[in-house]
């Protein structure tokens, strides 16, 4: 990890990290999602959202880390936490049960219905198929998983999604839906009254995409400073639109990137601490 | 009632090839000494079950002990991949490995029902992903109040639990604390349950609601200290992140991964 | 967010008439207080709910406030009957009552269905009993990987859940220590919540997995020292048995509850 | 409460007791229900089975009180525990997890299937029949309900059932089932793998009485000493039979009275000492 101490310079990934920080506000109850999300929960909170609270899916409640987790179990996670439940507790009560208003995801890939594929890569296979039903036993890259994706995007009441945009990424149609943003034809969140209301934006390291209120596609609303349309359209796997109300993102300021890079920093110090193998 | 033993005797009398085994921990306490033990006794065609499978299953799939991995996440946390479980499904090396694909909420669902004695658990899960198009186990039931349609999956029930925790008293009660996972429910589910402890104590000294585990739910305890190692255990020692991305170089080649076995599993003494 | 108040603004705020409200604490840390302040305020057509309804619903019965009751188990603990209750069903003194009887397992279930956000809870229950002859909210369904019946209940989510705790924090943090009972699931299910404590203190000073209910789980705190008397709260004060075994004598009278009424609860100053 | 010092002479009411007591051995996990059960177990627990795990419905795992409980969770029970649980994970986790042995159950009515009533007495009530679905909603007398005992009776592996023997007590059809023993015809729990198997004893201030292993029928397999065939036959309201080996049930033992007038005279004294009303 390069740092900066030039504030009036910063790289897109920290631009990414402090807008995708910016959604989360004060009152908001979050589970976060390892990775990006958790970086950017966590330099909310030590910005303009002292009192957002943090759940991650190991159990820890209400949590403050001082340094970010390396896995979503870190001790971290559980001495600065209010309290730590049991997981089953934490899916069925905390999650399930609707106390959560923002859940926070990464991705491997998202499609423009926002939905998420964490589970195979498979759409240049040879085997492969489009609704993964074939090409999963035969992956071209098997990812992770699930995790606690699936019930995260549909228990919590809202999502943000932040991840990198690559053409890789931003595809027409996932390989395999592991969670739902709003389904394959836009329409799989319908009449459905038990589930959250699913992505409401996605922040990545280029703009800002929203769905659109009517088809639920996700289009661009807001585009990072230095970013042009043409940077987008090059990095989207599909016909990406934009807003007619094309917003600038503003900038990070000095106190945001301040605390980004100290974090990053203490991170760094802490997991690099022990002994070799 | 429960009986003291060591680490190699606890395996050797309870893990038997073929078993349903689930060696759980969520990041904290996980197992690594016990499955250590697992590798050195040649366990074979274990049916293994865990929500992460974290380096503890790479390395035991990596060794040959398993035909069947039933999870959740397959990664390793904030590194990359578990190369053996990828050499074991991709290549079937050492040997074929059968995959069942849940999510988290999906598997915590099924432990606590495991624990709570039921054939199954209700959950409202899986609306909108695939996973059940490629996981036959997943299923639905329908509320007979409200019409609504909850995914059901079938309960976790191993033959083997085992776990790691701080310590037990001279009784045989053990006390888990910090991020306790399923471990309860593993415990309290599996047919046979081994505990290793980093340390006995006279005393427990717990709070009114501390999660405590009474000797008569364990069959075997065993004092394996650092037994959770790169794992980490909340009051004793941190999580060793620099192991975990060490891993990734050490797993990635089999030759690399073969010398490592050699020299930290089957080279270290019993336990 | 939370909001400190007196326990009159609380309820003011929070309790209306034909509300469906949950006092709950399993004998240890029944909100009596909080009962009080809705008899005070005259609360009329409640639909209450308590696995036990102790003497807090006897009162609340007798005093009027109450036109349906669900419950699985309804004595004086070791004493007898709740003759108000019993007055209430056998004789609709003050009023007619409604009542829906479960056993303890099926509520706490309903309870944690509820907490769960489900809309019923699953369990092996009410095998050979003859309540569900005479509760119609008593399915079942069928479990699609073994066929076995099980019961099927809804879940329990009131409007109002009251709960009595050690202490909170500056911030509204809750602790609930020792028998804790539903109180937890109540707070959670409820749209409404209200929590009366013996205490605010600077810091509740916990252990890692503490029953701990964060600020923004709850609507209402009011500070009500000894708010669970003649029940008890561990750690400040013993549970008066006497009382209870008294209350047989005050309750079997219409006169004489109806006194106890006026000087007790009416009698009262503001909280 | 009358007690006694002369360990010679004992009530029938501590004879009861001690027998229940005696039901239960050092290594049984017992699930105890309020009343005669809680001082039988405690006495088992004092006396020949230091050892016995007691559990009660409030959540109290492995509890020790020095008195007598006067509800199901006073706090003597809490605080003499190796952990208190949740009531939901009581119910779900430990009893109907298959962690209980023995429910160890009190009644207000019994019949000759060990079939257990204290819902409501209604038999002799103008409006009543015998199952319960139609007198219940104007019963002659409410009794409190079921509580615990449905589930502990179905989900414990077996059941002990212990109450003072009457003629009003003992019914031949119990007039509503809470508590199943083997149903209304005895065959209640067959073709039910996942329950177990029921009501193993009933204890009374007269006689121990067991199933028969065929028909499941309560026949009197010991008398007390003391009581005669007659006493039984005149305080059971069917036609009680009696194993054809039929035993004297043992006296209490000097330290069985003593442990039992220490106990109750400890718990007298704990219950009396609060303020008046």
């Amino acid at each position: 990890m390069t740092t900066h101490n030039d504030t009036t310079q910063y790289t897109s990934a920290e631009m990414m990290t402090i807008t995708a920080a910016r959604a989360l506000t004060n009152n908001m109850t979050c589970f976060v999602g390892i990775g990006l999300p958790s970086e950017a929960a966590n330099v909310a909170r030590l910005t303009h959202a002292p009192d957002v609270t943090l759940i991650y899916e190991s159990g820890t409640l209400q949590t403050k880390p001082e340094v970010l987790p390396l896995s979503i179990g870190d001790g971290e996670l559980c001495e600065s936490a209010l309290t730590t439940v049991s997981v089953p507790e934490m899916f069925r009560y905390w999650l399930q049960g609707g106390h959560i208003d923002v859940g926070f995801l990464g991705t491997a890939q998202i499609d423009r219905f926002a939905n998420l594929n964490t589970t195979v890569i498979a759409a240049n296979h040879p085997e492969g198929g489009k609704n993964g039903a074939h090409s999963y036993a035969n992956p071209r890259v098997r990812l992770p998983g699930g995790g606690g994706a699936p019930e995260i995007s549909t228990n919590a009441k809202e999502v943000f999604i932040t991840v990198k945009h690559s053409k890789r990424t931003f595809v027409k149609d996932v390989d395999f839906i592991t969670t739902i943003g709003f389904g394959r034809d836009g329409k799989g969140r319908d009449n459905l009254p038990n589930i959250g209301r699913g992505p409401s934006v996605v922040i990545t390291d280029l703009c800002i995409l929203k769905p659109d209120p009517a088809t639920k596609e996700l289009i661009v609303t807001s585009l990072h400073p230095g970013t042009t349309k043409e940077d987008v359209i090059e990095a989207t796997g599909w016909e990406i639109k934009f807003a007619d109300s094309l917003e600038t993102t503003p900038v990070p300021s000095e106190k945001e990137l301040h605390v980004l890079r100290e974090l990053k920093a203490r991170t760094e110090k802490a997991h690099s601490a022990q002994e070799a193998i | 009632m429960t009986k003291f033993m060591t680490l190699k005797d606890a395996v050797a009398t309870y893990v038997k090839d073929g078993d349903s085994i689930a060696l759980e921990g969520f990041t904290h306490l996980i197992p690594f000494a016990a499955g250590h033990e697992i590798i050195r006794q040649k366990r074979r065609n274990l049916s293994l079950i865990r929500m992460t499978p974290d380096l503890i299953y790479d390395q035991l799939v990596g060794a040959g002990c398993v035909r069947k991995l039933t999870f959740s996440w397959g990664g390793n946390p904030g590194v990359g991949s578990l190369h053996r479980v990828r050499d074991a499904i991709e290549n079937d090396y050492p040997c074929a490995l059968e995959t069942v694909e849940h999510s988290h909420a999906a598997m915590a669902n099924a432990y606590e029902a495991g624990a709570a004695g039921l054939p199954l658990a209700v959950f409202r899960g899986y609306v909108g992903s695939e996973l059940p198009l490629v996981n036959k186990e997943i299923a639905s039931i329908i509320c007979p109040f409200t019409g609504e349609q909850l995914a059901a999956i079938p309960a976790i029930k191993p033959d083997v639990g085992i776990i790691h925790a701080q310590k037990a008293d001279r009784a045989g009660n053990v006390l888990i604390e910090g991020i306790i996972g399923v471990q309860k429910e593993v415990v309290l589910s599996a047919k046979r349950s081994i505990v290793t402890v980093e340390e006995i104590v006279d005393n427990l000294e717990v709070t009114p609601n501390a999660c405590v585990l009474p000797a008569w739910t364990i069959d075997a305890i065993a004092v394996a200290p650092e037994g959770a190692k790169p794992s980490y255990t909340l009051g004793y020692y941190d999580r060793d992140n620099n192991y975990y991305k060490q891993w990734d170089n050490i797993s990635r080649d089999r030759d690399s991964f073969n010398q490592w076995l050699e020299s930290h599993v089957f080279g270290q003494g019993d336990v």
